[in-house]
């Protein structure tokens, strides 16, 4: 039961990915006047590209072709063990947040590959601009994590939340920095601005879209499924660990229905957080993203450093 | 006791020998035969020390006990592989145009002329007598440094007489307040016998006693090449033939140092102290510092491996000084096999200079690809002198390090930075030599390198075990020395 | 029968390997001996074959390669067999000093350690083979070669065996000075020889450190066994001493940042299989010597050792990466990785030692178990990869990555097995790299039960550094695995370049390959025996490791953390497998259409247009600009009307590591200098010697007239 | 302790001392060739003189012999060799410009106290004249590698070598009534084939520099050009 209950979870977790990438652009293009498609606008072209037949380069190898099948899994991976709408399921166990962070990097190295793969200086671009992001941005959200994972004295997601929930609403100045960490991480590595931007395709600033340049078809679909995926991913992390109220903590349908109502309400007002910034923000120079990572990096220390002096000290 | 006779009496016979009839061809192959009787007779002798402890001679002349019987098998054997190796080498010498027939004559009858003196300055039990030896070991060899008549080896043997020879006179003045100390507490005759002399140490006058270890350390210490006094060692050794260095650099130098020990016991004997010890030291230190930095500076081989002697002698001194049982036996152990490894690396070293037809180690190249042999030889026996193991000098540097850690453990590192330092010195001088592409022209050379494997198998089988014999040996020398047993 | 032989065995099995390649240049010598003996007993001679003028080289190589796979095997076995078994056995052989034979101590730790030369040695004897072939016999004797590689494995062996300071010495120096020769073994090279100076003076002094470390043990002891020194009772500041020279010693072999200068020239000098030894074995005898003295020898371990080991990981593991990331020769980089590798272990190490120094045995066992399993499993995929570095040069004959490229297609089965190993260098899950970063992880996130405040914010903020390093690697061997076997090829070789044909050198990589996803999967397997050694070194073991079933990892208990490798590939292999049948269902679009790529609209893209290694890094050279010495220059050659039109630009780059010229340089130049100010003395004027003579005398009568 | 108070034997060893101590400061101011081997037989014959006296004295015979030997070795062989050298190589004109040879005269004289000084301990064991005697014979020692550092001629090395065993040899006579035989005869032994071993040197020498000057005898060194 627990196990089909996961397996479920799994599932809604992919399936409402790109209804919030829907979201997130209806909001954006109201805040900027223009006229937004329809919330479902994400499932028409994913579904579009899956009937495509994809056409490939000439000398692209193996893992052009299977790297979206392996980045795709990895994130669905991923969705499987973070806590979406109920804490205590299985498939938390058999991965915590470190392992997650692996996923992400699994995905990464794959997509990397692939933007390599076709020979283009697009690709390359991409995949050493994306690495480069990445590895900041891996210290940054390890710190922010690890003082999550240090107060809970667990780094499964599913009993660091339980813990939280337990504690009550306890105001700890550490995750106020680590949640602003965490946001600032999600930011740079789900490829938003002012780090990257999804929409464009000037060739000097993109990241993200570098990469992909080759890919059409189902190939596609499955990268822009992953990349949407790893946007509710990261949201539903920011929302589920510093406000976790309204998860499910048993498994009646009672409270499965108020914990899915719950996140969609979280992750609703996160997409709109998201939407006025990019709005308002300008996209940043490439070598300025390090300041910005770096800012990153030392809001997660000093939440590190806030537990360890003001929360925890002995 | 008639094995100490033979092994005096034969290389005289050799020396009037070659005197008179030493211009034959087969000269090198008669020398050769000449220490290996020698080398039996000394066999001989050991047995006769191992089955009845110190022997004594009728007139308590001649001594040997287990502190100098090792080193008269060492003297005997180095004595022998270096002959076997000279006589190609010398053979070489002469087809190359650079000796005459009247100079190997002068050659071989020296050769074993040196080797008497060795045998006398080891065996004899007065300590007059040890001078006298020391200084003919001196005057044999001097002629030996100039045999090529170049103006470099003139100047070296003329250095290595006048230094030596100054040097050593210092030493006889020692010998004669020795002397001086010995006639107020007992008879005339007798009281220069170091057998005497030992039994009797604690009434000698300390004070003397003293005075006198200063003048006999730096006399022989001249001739161990301590360094300030080490002036003459390099130049004798670049500048002779090479199978003169090889014994010089393996058994003169520890026959020097055989007689500062001796004395030294008496020293100690007599004044309780530790000061001769710490001369030692201190000397054995800063030589073996110097010598290792003067290894970087070198551009003639021989020269290089002269100053790595120095290093080893400072090294013996040093731990000489140090006494106690641990150091006494490393330096035991690094006696023999330094002299060993150094033998065979001047062998090697002497192969690859008539290869490359120069000493200058910058225009020696490739040896590895030319001779392959040669190469191996000299890399493996440098990497052995270096104190790699499984070599024996490895084991004898780790018990020096080891009692250093026991008695003085601030001086370690400066021991340890000698080490690394002389290292340094010697390697960034011979891995180009030996290894690289050789230059054009270069011809393989008759070699015989049966002497470079025996010794440098001999090192190694030191460096992993030391056979029961041997230990005992070492231990009963070790206790002579140092009043008692190694652990 | 005892375990320690086949542990005896392999150590004689590579011993007699190394001799058989001696054998080289005797083979009329053989075969006399074998007429003679035929001779006598007519028809019996199996051997006469073999001893053909022309098959003669090849089967005795192959005879050198089978013993000293022998050897590996035997290790392997012996090392198993040494971490079932519950407590140590010693022995005593009758070398060394009179009055300290050899000791011999074979317990988990050795053990542990031998599985894994074991392993290498296995690959590596399979591999052998087929990659001495290339080198011509005139050139680079396969007589040298083999001997070496004989004693190289011996003494390593031999160093785990090693129960008494001497004994160890001996050892150690033979495992040094075989691998100083494998490392000249191409000595035509003036950059190989130089290299190979610099490891052998490296390693001098490195053993004098670790001797002198010894000596302070020794010091304060009445013996040289390693029981006498374990009852060595030490004050703080003498033990200080002691791990400091022990570091040192050990930190040097291992090629810690900044004493770690000789590793990256030496490694990649020398032939690949030995490269993979040393890089991959090597050095894990290092940790396995800091291990054995600061764990065992040195009985009360300081915290403030731990910082420090924690501050070298670190740095050792930030600096290696970095340094990787920027080498354009494959196996410089795979040293450098090596470095970083070692750095992580050294790191957990610290974490370790913290633990236990402020009493938490069970937490330093956990820190312990994560650092062994890292040096496992760098041992691994560190061949691997040195091996397929190796393929690649012989297919290639280069080991510039700017050169390669495409090779994807040109060798599939190299490319796949080579990418395996990236992959679990980069510690993505699944592969066994991962497994170990996840316990160093969890080991580092425990820091919550220490009371000192320092700690406690410094443990994290290393933690943060492991990621960042975790995150560079994964990016330097996107970099590598990118331009060696993606995209387009970028030289002519790399264009005719093909599959490997010799079956045992792709068998030592999928064997190795296999190991690290097995490995990866059930890394439980290894943890349960790795108790044994935490058993017997700290007292402790970890309660859960092996927690619910042999699925899971849980270190410190289910609630704290648990990764369960099987069940993720499982869920991995649904994901894949399921995505990839529902996609392909329809069967007009199943097939994919070719097309040239996207080429701007300039038509004709070329291999020149693709990222260089150079500018795949460009990004990190600019953020880490300090890290790096960095020698940027751009030329332009101009021309036409008043030198106007740009004609060629060419670019070059050249980066420097920082110890050179900070470390390095001047202790070379301080020697020379003092060898300067000393040449001085020795003037050459006789009576300058005399004067010498005459004052030294002087004075040495007013000291001892004193 | 006074001159007046010792025997007759006593004070002229205490003469003899002086004067050979006053032959060792003759020769090293002396920049004649000539004249400095001359002084050297001089000194020499003291020692015969010293050694005779000994011998009659003490009635020991043995030191007749090494009177004798003396005699012949360091009055007559050595110092006729030399001359003969240096006439040879047509030497005896030169004149060797001493530098700072005052210096040096005074830095000798510092010597003799110096030796004094550190055989002060003897006293406690034997007479004071034994100390004087063995400074004596010290200083000469001293004085003869004085000799050689502040002279260039090989055959002033020599000169000097030889004043160094004189010293030594003065040092026995006085101090322990001579050596054991075998000793003195190794030791004389010794000297003569040193000394023959410096007549071959010279020619080599002077065949290879052209001189004799020990200055130009520098090709081996350390230093840097």
């Amino acid at each position: 039961m627990n196990w089909l209950l996961a397996v479920i979870q799994t599932l809604l977790f992919v399936a409402l990915a790109p209804l919030l990438s829907g979201w997130l652009k209806w909001c954006k293009c109201h805040l900027q006047n223009r006229k937004a498609p329809s919330l479902l606008q994400p499932y028409r072209d994913l579904l579009k590209l899956i009937r495509k037949q994809p056409v490939v380069a000439e000398h692209a190898s193996w893992i052009f072709t299977r790297s979206p099948y392996i980045i795709f899994s990895a994130m669905v991976l991923a969705a499987s063990v973070v806590p979406l709408i109920a804490v205590d399921l299985p498939t938390a166990a058999s991965a915590d947040v470190i392992v997650l962070v692996g996923f992400f990097a699994f995905a990464r190295f794959f997509l990397a590959l692939a933007g390599l793969d076709i020979g283009t200086a697009f690709g390359g671009m991409g995949a050493s601009r994306e690495m480069t992001i990445s590895s900041l941005a891996e210290p940054a959200m390890l710190m922010a994590v690890f003082t999550l994972t240090m107060t809970a004295s667990t780094t499964n997601l599913s009993l660091a939340i339980t813990h939280v929930l337990n504690e009550g609403l306890v105001l700890r100045p550490s995750f106020i920095f680590a949640m602003f960490a965490l946001i600032l991480v999600a930011i740079a590595e789900t490829g938003r601005v002012p780090v990257d931007n999804p929409t464009t395709h000037l060739e000097l600033t993109m990241i993200h879209e570098a990469m992909i340049l080759e890919y059409s078809g189902r190939h596609l679909a499955l990268i822009e499924w992953a990349s949407q995926l790893k946007l509710m991913l990261y949201g539903v992390l920011i929302a589920n660990i510093f406000l976790p109220w309204g998860i499910a903590r048993d498994f009646s349908l009672h409270a499965l229905g108020y914990g899915l109502l719950a996140v969609s309400g979280k992750l609703a007002v996160l997409a709109i957080m998201l939407a006025i910034s990019e709005t308002l923000v300008a996209k940043m120079r490439l070598f300025r993203v390090q300041e910005y990572l770096s800012f990153a990096y030392l809001l997660g220390l000093l939440g590190m450093l806030s537990h360890i002096i003001l929360e925890a000290s002995r | 006791m008639i094995a100490a006779y033979l092994v005096l009496s034969i290389p005289f016979a050799g020396i009037l020998f070659f005197a008179f009839a030493g211009h034959r061809q087969e000269t090198g192959r008669l020398n050769v035969r000449f220490n290996a009787v020698t080398l039996a007779a000394t066999v001989w002798l050991v047995i006769n020390v191992l089955n009845n402890g110190t022997l004594l001679s009728a007139g308590k002349a001649f001594i040997v006990d287990s502190f100098n019987v090792y080193l008269i098998v060492l003297t005997a054997f180095i004595g022998l592989t270096t002959a076997i190796f000279s006589a190609p080498y010398m053979e070489h010498e002469k087809q190359l145009g650079k000796l005459t027939e009247k100079r190997l004559k002068l050659y071989y009858s020296m050769y074993q002329g040196f080797m008497l003196a060795m045998y006398l300055v080891l065996t004899t039990n007065n300590m007059g007598v040890m001078w006298v030896a020391m200084e003919g070991a001196t005057l044999a060899t001097v002629l030996l440094v100039s045999l090529y008549r170049t103006p470099e080896s003139i100047e070296a043997a003329w250095k290595y007489f006048i230094l030596c020879g100054v040097g050593i006179a210092q030493a006889l003045f020692g010998t004669i307040l020795l002397y001086y100390a010995a006639v107020q507490i007992g008879d005339g005759d007798n009281a220069l016998l170091w057998s005497v002399l030992f039994d009797n140490a604690r009434q000698l006058n300390p004070e003397i006693l003293e005075i006198a270890f200063v003048f006999m350390l730096i006399g022989y210490g001249t001739k161990i090449g301590l360094v300030p006094l080490h002036n003459w060692l390099p130049d004798a050794h670049s500048e002779g033939p090479t199978p003169m260095s090889a014994v010089l650099s393996g058994l003169l130098l520890n026959d020097a140092l055989y007689a500062v020990v001796r004395n030294k016991m008496l020293v100690d004997g007599a004044t309780q102290g530790n000061l001769a010890g710490l001369l030692m030291m201190g000397f054995g230190l800063l030589s073996f510092l110097v010598a290792a930095l003067f290894l970087h500076r070198q551009k003639d081989i021989k020269r290089l491996f002269s100053y790595s002697s120095i290093e080893h002698m400072g090294v013996m001194t040093f731990a000489f000084g140090m006494g106690g049982p641990l150091a006494t036996f490393a330096a035991l152990l690094h006696m023999t096999v330094h002299s060993l490894t150094k033998s065979a690396i001047f062998v090697t070293v002497g192969h690859a200079a008539q290869l490359a037809g120069t000493q200058n180690m910058e225009r020696i190249r490739g040896l590895i690809k030319t001779q392959p042999k040669i190469g191996w030889g000299l890399l493996i026996g440098t990497v052995a002198i270096a104190g790699f193991p499984p070599f024996g000098v490895f084991t004898s540097e780790f018990l020096v390090l080891l009692a250093t850690m026991h008695s003085y453990p601030w001086l370690a590192p400066l021991l340890l930075l000698g080490i690394g330092v002389a290292f340094a010195g010697l390697f960034r001088h011979i891995q180009p030599m030996v290894y690289g592409e050789n230059p054009e022209g270069q011809l393989p050379i008759k070699a015989n390198l049966w002497p470079v494997m025996v010794h440098l198998a001999l090192v190694l089988w030191l460096g992993l075990a030391i056979p029961d014999f041997l230990a005992n040996w070492f231990s009963q020398a070790t206790l002579l020395i140092s009043g008692s047993m190694p652990l | 029968m005892t375990i320690l032989m086949p542990a005896y065995a392999a150590v004689l099995f590579s011993f007699a390997s190394g001799l058989l390649a001696l054998m080289t240049h005797r083979r009329p010598l053989l075969e006399s001996l074998c007429l003679r003996y035929a001779a006598r007993f007519p028809g019996r001679i199996p051997l006469v074959g073999l001893l053909e003028e022309s098959r003669y080289p090849i089967r005795l190589r192959q005879a050198v390669f089978v013993l000293l796979g022998i050897s590996g095997l035997l290790a392997v076995l012996a090392g198993s067999a040494a971490l079932v078994s519950p407590s140590a056995v010693t022995d005593q052989i009758g070398l060394g000093l009179p009055w300290l034979p050899w000791h011999v101590r074979f317990d988990g730790l050795s053990g542990f350690f031998f599985l894994i030369i074991g392993i290498a040695v296995i690959a590596v004897s399979v591999y052998g083979p087929g990659y001495v072939r290339a080198y011509q016999e005139e050139k680079h004797p396969f007589a040298v070669l083999g001997l070496f590689t004989g004693l190289f494995v011996a003494g390593m062996l031999l160093v785990l065996l090693a129960d008494d300071a001497f004994f160890f010495m001996i050892a150690w120096e033979l495992m040094s000075v075989a691998s100083y020769f494998l490392v000249a073994f191409q000595h035509e090279n003036p950059a190989n020889r130089r290299a190979a100076f610099l490891y052998l003076l490296m390693a001098e002094v490195g053993a004098l450190a670790i001797i002198l470390g010894f000596g302070v043990l020794a010091g304060f002891s009445d013996g040289l066994t390693f029981d006498a020194l374990r009852q060595t009772n030490l004050s703080t500041g003498w033990a200080s001493i002691a791990f400091v020279l022990a570091l040192l010693g050990f930190g040097m072999k291992a090629g810690i940042v900044p004493i770690h200068v000789w590793l990256p020239e030496a490694h990649p000098v020398a032939p690949s299989h030995i490269s993979a030894l040393m890089s991959g074995v090597m050095l894990k005898v290092a940790v396995y010597g800091l291990i054995r003295f600061c764990f065992d020898l040195l009985a009360d371990a300081q915290w403030q050792w731990g910082v420090v080991l924690l501050v070298l990981g670190t740095i050792s593991a930030l600096g290696g990466i970095l340094y990787a990331m920027m080498q354009p020769n494959l196996k410089r980089l795979l040293a450098y990785s090596s470095v970083e590798n070692i750095g992580i272990i050294f790191m957990v190490l610290g974490l370790a030692m913290i633990f236990l120094a402020n009493g938490f045995p069970q937490l330093a066992a956990l820190g312990l178990l994560a650092a062994l399993l890292h040096a496992f499993n760098h041992a691994l995929f560190k061949n691997l990869l040195f091996l397929g570095a190796g393929i690649l040069q012989h297919q290639v004959h280069s080991l510039d990555i700017d050169s390669m490229g495409g090779l994807i297609k040109r060798m599939p089965q190299t490319s796949f097995l080579f990418l395996i190993g990236c992959m679990s260098i980069s510690s993505l899950p699944l592969f066994n790299g991962f497994v170990s970063e996840w316990l160093a992880f969890q080991t580092a996130l425990q820091v919550d039960v220490l009371d000192n405040g320092v700690l406690r914010s410094l443990i994290p903020v290393s933690a943060a550094a492991l990621a960042l390093t975790a995150a560079l690697a994964a990016a330097c061997f996107v970099k590598v695995f990118g331009l060696i076997f993606l995209g387009l090829p970028r030289s002519r070789h790399s264009e005719k370049a093909q599959e490997v044909e010799d079956k045992g050198m792709l068998l030592a990589l999928k064997l190795l390959a296999g190991l690290c996803f097995f490995f990866g999967i059930f890394p439980t397997l290894i943890i349960g025996a790795l108790n044994t050694v935490a058993k017997q070194l700290i007292g402790q073991v970890l309660p859960n490791a092996t927690l619910l079933s042999w699925m899971w990892l849980a270190p410190v208990s289910a609630q704290n953390a648990s990764y369960s490798p099987i069940l993720v590939l499982i869920g991995v292999l649904i994901a894949t497998g399921f995505t990839f049948w529902y996609l392909r269902r329809n069967p007009d679009t199943k097939t994919m259409r070719r097309s040239a790529a996207w080429d701007c609209g300039f038509g004709g893209l070329n291999a020149r247009m693709q990222y260089s290694s150079s500018a795949f890094t460009m990004p990190f050279r600019r953020i880490f600009a300090k890290v790096w010495l960095i020698d940027e220059q751009i030329d332009k050659d101009m021309q036409g009307a008043q030198d106007m039109d740009v004609a060629a630009i060419h670019y070059r780059l050249q980066v420097q590591d920082h110890s050179w010229p900070k470390l390095y340089q001047p202790i070379a130049h301080g020697i020379n200098a003092a060898a300067r100010l000393v040449g001085r003395i020795q003037t050459g004027n006789i009576r300058v010697y005399l004067g010498y003579s005459f004052v030294t005398l002087i004075v040495m009568l007013w000291v001892v007239s004193l | 302790m006074n001159i007046e108070q010792q025997d007759f034997y006593t004070q002229a060893i205490l003469s003899m001392a002086a004067l050979v101590g006053l032959t060792s400061f003759l020769m090293l101011g002396q920049g004649r060739l000539l004249r400095l081997i001359f002084v050297f037989a001089l000194q020499g014959l003291l020692l015969t003189l010293t050694t005779a006296l000994a011998a009659y004295s003490l009635d020991s015979p043995h030191l007749y012999i090494s009177a004798m030997l003396t005699l012949i070795l360091k009055v007559i062989f050595i110092p006729w060799m030399l001359r003969r050298q240096v006439l040879l190589m047509n030497m005896h004109r030169d004149v060797e410009a001493l530098k700072n040879n005052t210096a040096v005269m005074l830095g000798g004289a510092g010597l003799m106290v110096f030796s004094y000084y550190v055989l002060h301990p003897i006293v406690q064991t034997s007479s004071a004249i034994m100390l004087n005697a063995l400074a004596v014979s010290l200083s000469v020692v001293l004085l003869g590698m004085l000799l050689m550092i502040s002279h260039r001629q090989a055959v002033a090395h020599v000169v000097g070598f030889m004043a160094i065993e004189n010293g030594l040899f003065f040092a026995a006579i006085v101090a322990t009534k001579g050596m054991p035989m075998v000793v003195e005869l190794g030791v004389a032994f010794d000297v003569l084939v040193a000394a023959v071993l410096f007549g071959i040197f010279f020619f080599h020498i002077r065949t290879s520099i052209d001189s004799l000057d020990v200055d130009r005898l520098n090709r081996l060194h350390e230093v840097d050009q």
